[in-house]
């Protein structure tokens, strides 16, 4: 009833797993427990501190998906330049594309396969 | 007349009768057409379970149309069978199972989804359509049969995917481009089953897998065979269509297409395997689908990391998933030859493969899914105008990182189990390939992660003031692909056992399959 | 020599329309392109069945012993056109939508999607 | 699409009913002579599509109407999938009326003979339905994009 999947050089299996993480999370939480409690409510606390800079609104404060992983992607530019400029959208190309490919399938099965 | 001979047909016929009774029913009541598809999916899903017990207790059933007997394949003094007929293993019916349950549960979602649009008798009549060629593409065990499904289905999603194109020109756009590449891919299969029938002079496919001598027409035809279908499949690089049909298509039809796709990746495995088999080159065929499954990890998920449009960025993450059976079942395929490897980690390699088919086909429709709610109620798919969704819709968020999780493979859901199982399989073959699968998982999660932040996360923003959560029954249907996670996620053992494995290895045992046809030969 | 005309009739069909697919600017050219490509496989499909001196394959028009065409390939030509006729009614209007609302015909203009 | 000229027109008059006629033929004659359902709806289609180009589709509206071709294309599809149902008692298709004496149930003669309309089972009977099936719907391809065309054109003139 535990679930064992063979996966060839062992095993999962999701019940254990759960066991586990429940016993884990409840050893840290003991722990936790234990430290001193110097929050408190509704005091200088609860605010936001940036940098001493007064904070935005709410709904400016939100970053756009456009923002996330901005470092990533400009990293990588060397990679996503032609990736991007490989999808043109231009019909000619799709159908190319599969032309292409089916040659080079072709070659590669007909020379040894 | 014993009902139970019939159910491989009833299973196709029942959508089909209820595709043409929808616009009759239509030009009555209006609403009466989303019940009588619901209907109908609902009778065809039970039919596929009770196929499915079947299969799995007895053995592959046959279907011979018009003969004097459903399971007559061989009339007095013939030596293949000259009818058209279903020939459904457990292969088959674990893909007729994702059929099922995908479509049910797209019909469930269409019923709110789609309520304000006008057309609503065309638009079932051709989601059942689709429906009839994707199962078709599954049980037929026969090429030409196969040929016209796939025709089928593809014209029937491209209806559907241009549905909107009356008011957007986007829609009308992508739906020209996958007819185009469609038609090719089917024109190409459609040359390859001549070039088998003019050697061979027959059609079915156990009968040509009997007698295949792997000649050079033969390599032109596995040629022609393996990148269109990889093709439908949405294999880089000739998946640009991908992005553009999913995206633009209305999501419970998205979630349609990608079982179609599907459909074609098993078409694919059929030929491989139950067609050709080891008297092909397997280790060279083998490497062309590992190719293609890395490239379809790699570019598919690092395009979709760069995404703006929820739905295409999802899109990405088919492809990239597709990738993940594609490298696991050509693993299998690579050392297929070589029994000892085969059995070491060729057959767990396969099944992580054919796992993931499933678990890939209820995560992303329930991924779709929750992107067609936001767009049901913000009425955008640009995530930059997105935020702060987790306010209004509860249930949506819980089903979105339920999805999410299990497509980033993290346990203990779905995605976890056949991720697993291919990677700790494929590292015995070449652990480089192991590597490059972890790291896409990461990419996967990490994209995921950015969804959920700008959509999901943030402050409430003004312009959704109005947002609620979607009707009931839209959340019901999410919540049915939910539960098969979980569960899956759960007690992967018992799929894996009894539904997986006998699926592998009847891809994998070409005696068996040719024999079911022609009769224990 | 003679008999084997049809088979390079056949790729010179397919060899246009993959010229067309793939360097035609034009939507409706496209539509053409997977035209050709379907008739070059319906003409080889076709020529599969053809017998030398065989009668057409008509049952009750049939002298006993006297050879006839294959009736598979035709039927499955059959089939083809039909499906053929569909596809090509189907990317037609869509093209005309597509027109309705970029107002061109151009495949390097009808590319909103991309990326 | 405006009307053509009045020779066209005559034309069109003298041959639209021997089209149709001609498609109806081999429709009906599927099962003996080369043809069936879908070779004769298309010919009934051509002349549909013939009506429309020589009167312009604001004319040809009136009478052809695609509601109704759309109604009969249903009925074509329901009747070819009743009639697979309706040899489910064996198979589905199943030529139940085949050399059964009744309706389109004569055994056919080998040899050299003009043929009996009343063989062949249900094949007729498919191929009456296919062939309503598909004349009808060529009528509501060419109408539909007829009225498409108009409305392109309406646009581009505006």
């Amino acid at each position: 009833m535990l679930g064992l999947l063979e996966t060839g050089s062992g095993f999962w299996s999701a019940i254990i797993w759960i066991i586990v993480v429940l016993v884990i999370g409840s050893i840290v939480v003991f722990i936790r427990n234990k430290g001193e409690d110097s929050y408190k409510k509704n005091t200088e606390q609860d605010k936001p501190f940036i940098s001493g800079n007064p904070e935005e609104s709410k709904e400016g404060s939100h970053l756009s998906a456009s923002h996330i992983y901005w470092g990533f992607t400009e990293a990588l530019k060397g990679y996503y330049n032609p990736l991007v400029k490989m999808h043109t959208g231009n019909i000619n190309e799709y159908s190319g594309w599969i032309i292409v490919i089916t040659a080079v399938i072709l070659i590669m099965v007909g020379v040894r396969g | 007349m014993n009902l139970s001979n019939h159910i491989p047909i009833l299973i196709i016929v029942i959508p089909l009768l209820a595709a043409f009774l929808v616009p009759l029913i239509g030009r009555i009541n209006k609403k009466a057409t989303g019940t009588l598809t619901t209907f109908a999916l609902s009778i065809s899903l039970i039919l596929t379970i009770a196929l499915a017990i079947k299969i799995l207790t007895v053995g592959p059933q046959v279907y011979v149309f018009g003969a004097t007997s459903p399971s007559l394949t061989l009339p007095s003094g013939l030596k293949f069978p000259i009818r058209i007929m279903f020939q459904i293993d457990a292969m088959s019916i674990f893909m007729g199972l994702i059929t099922a349950i995908v479509s049910f549960v797209g019909a469930v979602y269409s019923l709110v989804f789609m309520k304000q649009h006008s057309g609503l008798d065309k638009y079932y009549s051709l989601l059942l359509l689709l429906t009839v060629g994707v199962f078709g593409m599954e049980f037929t065990g026969d090429l030409f049969n196969f040929f016209v499904f796939l025709e089928i289905a593809s014209i029937a999603s491209v209806a559907l995917i241009s549905f909107r194109g009356i008011d957007f020109g986007e829609p009308a756009e992508a739906g020209f481009k996958y007819m185009v590449v469609s038609s090719i891919s089917a024109l190409m299969v459609l040359f390859a089953v001549g070039i088998f029938y003019g050697q061979y002079d027959i059609l079915n496919l156990a009968a040509i897998a009997s007698v295949i001598k792997y000649s050079q027409l033969d390599k032109i035809a596995l040629g022609l065979l393996i990148p269109v279908l990889a093709m439908k499949a949405g294999a880089v690089p000739m998946h640009m269509w991908t992005p553009d049909a999913y995206s633009e298509a209305p999501a419970p039809i998205t979630m349609m297409l990608v079982a179609a796709s599907q459909a074609s990746l098993y078409a694919l495995f059929r030929i491989i395997f139950s067609l050709y088999n080891i008297t092909m080159n397997t280790l060279t065929v083998g490497w062309i689908i590992i190719i293609f499954g890395l490239l379809s990890m790699f570019i598919g998920v690092t395009m979709a990391i760069i995404q703006k449009d929820i739905k295409r960025l999802m899109a990405y993450h088919a492809v990239s998933q597709t990738g993940y059976m594609f490298l696991g079942v050509g693993v299998g395929l690579a050392v297929l030859a070589n029994p000892v490897a085969l059995q070491k980690y060729g057959i767990t390699a396969m099944e992580g493969g054919i796992f993931h088919i499933m678990n890939h086909a209820m995560y992303k429709g329930l991924l779709f899914l929750t992107a067609g709610a936001l767009f049901f109620r913000t009425g955008t798919r640009d995530l930059n105008k997105m935020g702060g969704l987790a306010h209004y819709m509860k249930y949506t968020t819980i089903f979105f990182i339920i999805g999410a999780a299990a497509i980033a493979g993290l346990p203990p859901f779905n995605g976890f189990a056949s991720k697993l199982l291919i990677y700790e399989s494929v590292y015995r073959f070449n652990p480089l390939l192991s590597i490059i699968a972890m790291v896409v998982s990461i990419l996967t999660l990490a994209s995921f992660v950015k969804v959920f932040h700008s959509a999901f996360l943030g402050p409430k923003l003004p312009q959704f003031k109005e947002v609620k959560e979607v009707p009931r029954s839209m959340v019901f249907a999410m919540a049915v692909l939910s539960c098969i996670i979980i569960f899956f996620g759960l007690f992967p053992n018992l799929i894996v056992k009894n539904l997986v494995h006998p699926a592998v290895m009847s891809l994998i045992e070409q005696l068996q399959y040719t024999g079911t046809a022609l009769g224990g030969m | 020599m003679i008999g084997n005309l049809p088979y390079v009739a056949v790729v010179i069909f397919i060899g246009l329309g993959i010229y067309t697919l793939m360097f035609k600017k034009n939507l409706i050219k496209i539509a053409i392109g997977v035209v050709l490509i379907e008739n070059g496989v319906n003409l080889f499909l076709i020529t599969l069945g053809y017998r030398k001196g065989a009668i057409a394959p008509i049952y009750t028009q049939a002298p006993s012993g006297q050879a006839m065409v294959l009736p598979t390939p035709q039927a499955l030509t059959l089939t083809s056109i039909v499906i053929g006729i569909a596809t090509t009614a189907l990317i037609l209007s869509v093209a005309m939508m597509i027109y309705k609302h970029y107002g061109t015909l151009d495949t390097d203009q009808v590319r909103r999607l991309r990326g | 699409m405006k009307e053509m000229s009045r020779i066209v027109k005559t034309v069109t008059n003298f041959v639209y009913g021997f089209i149709i006629i001609f498609g109806f033929y081999i429709i009906a004659h599927g099962h003996l002579t080369p043809g069936g359902g879908f070779q004769g709806g298309a010919v009934v289609g051509s002349a549909f599509a013939l009506l429309l180009v020589s009167y312009g589709s604001l004319n040809s509206t009136k009478f052809l109407k695609k509601d109704v071709f759309s109604l009969f294309e249903n009925f074509g599809l329901l009747f070819f999938i009743v009639l697979g149902f309706s040899g489910l008692g064996i198979t589905f298709f199943y030529n139940f009326l085949a050399n059964s004496g009744s309706w389109f149930g004569n055994a056919a003669v080998i040899g050299v003979n003009p043929g009996d309309m009343n063989t062949g089972g249900v094949i007729p009977l498919m191929n009456i339905a296919v062939g309503l099936e598909v004349l009808s719907a060529f009528g509501v391809i060419i109408l539909t994009m007829a009225s498409g065309a108009e409305f392109t054109k309406k646009k581009e003139n505006s």
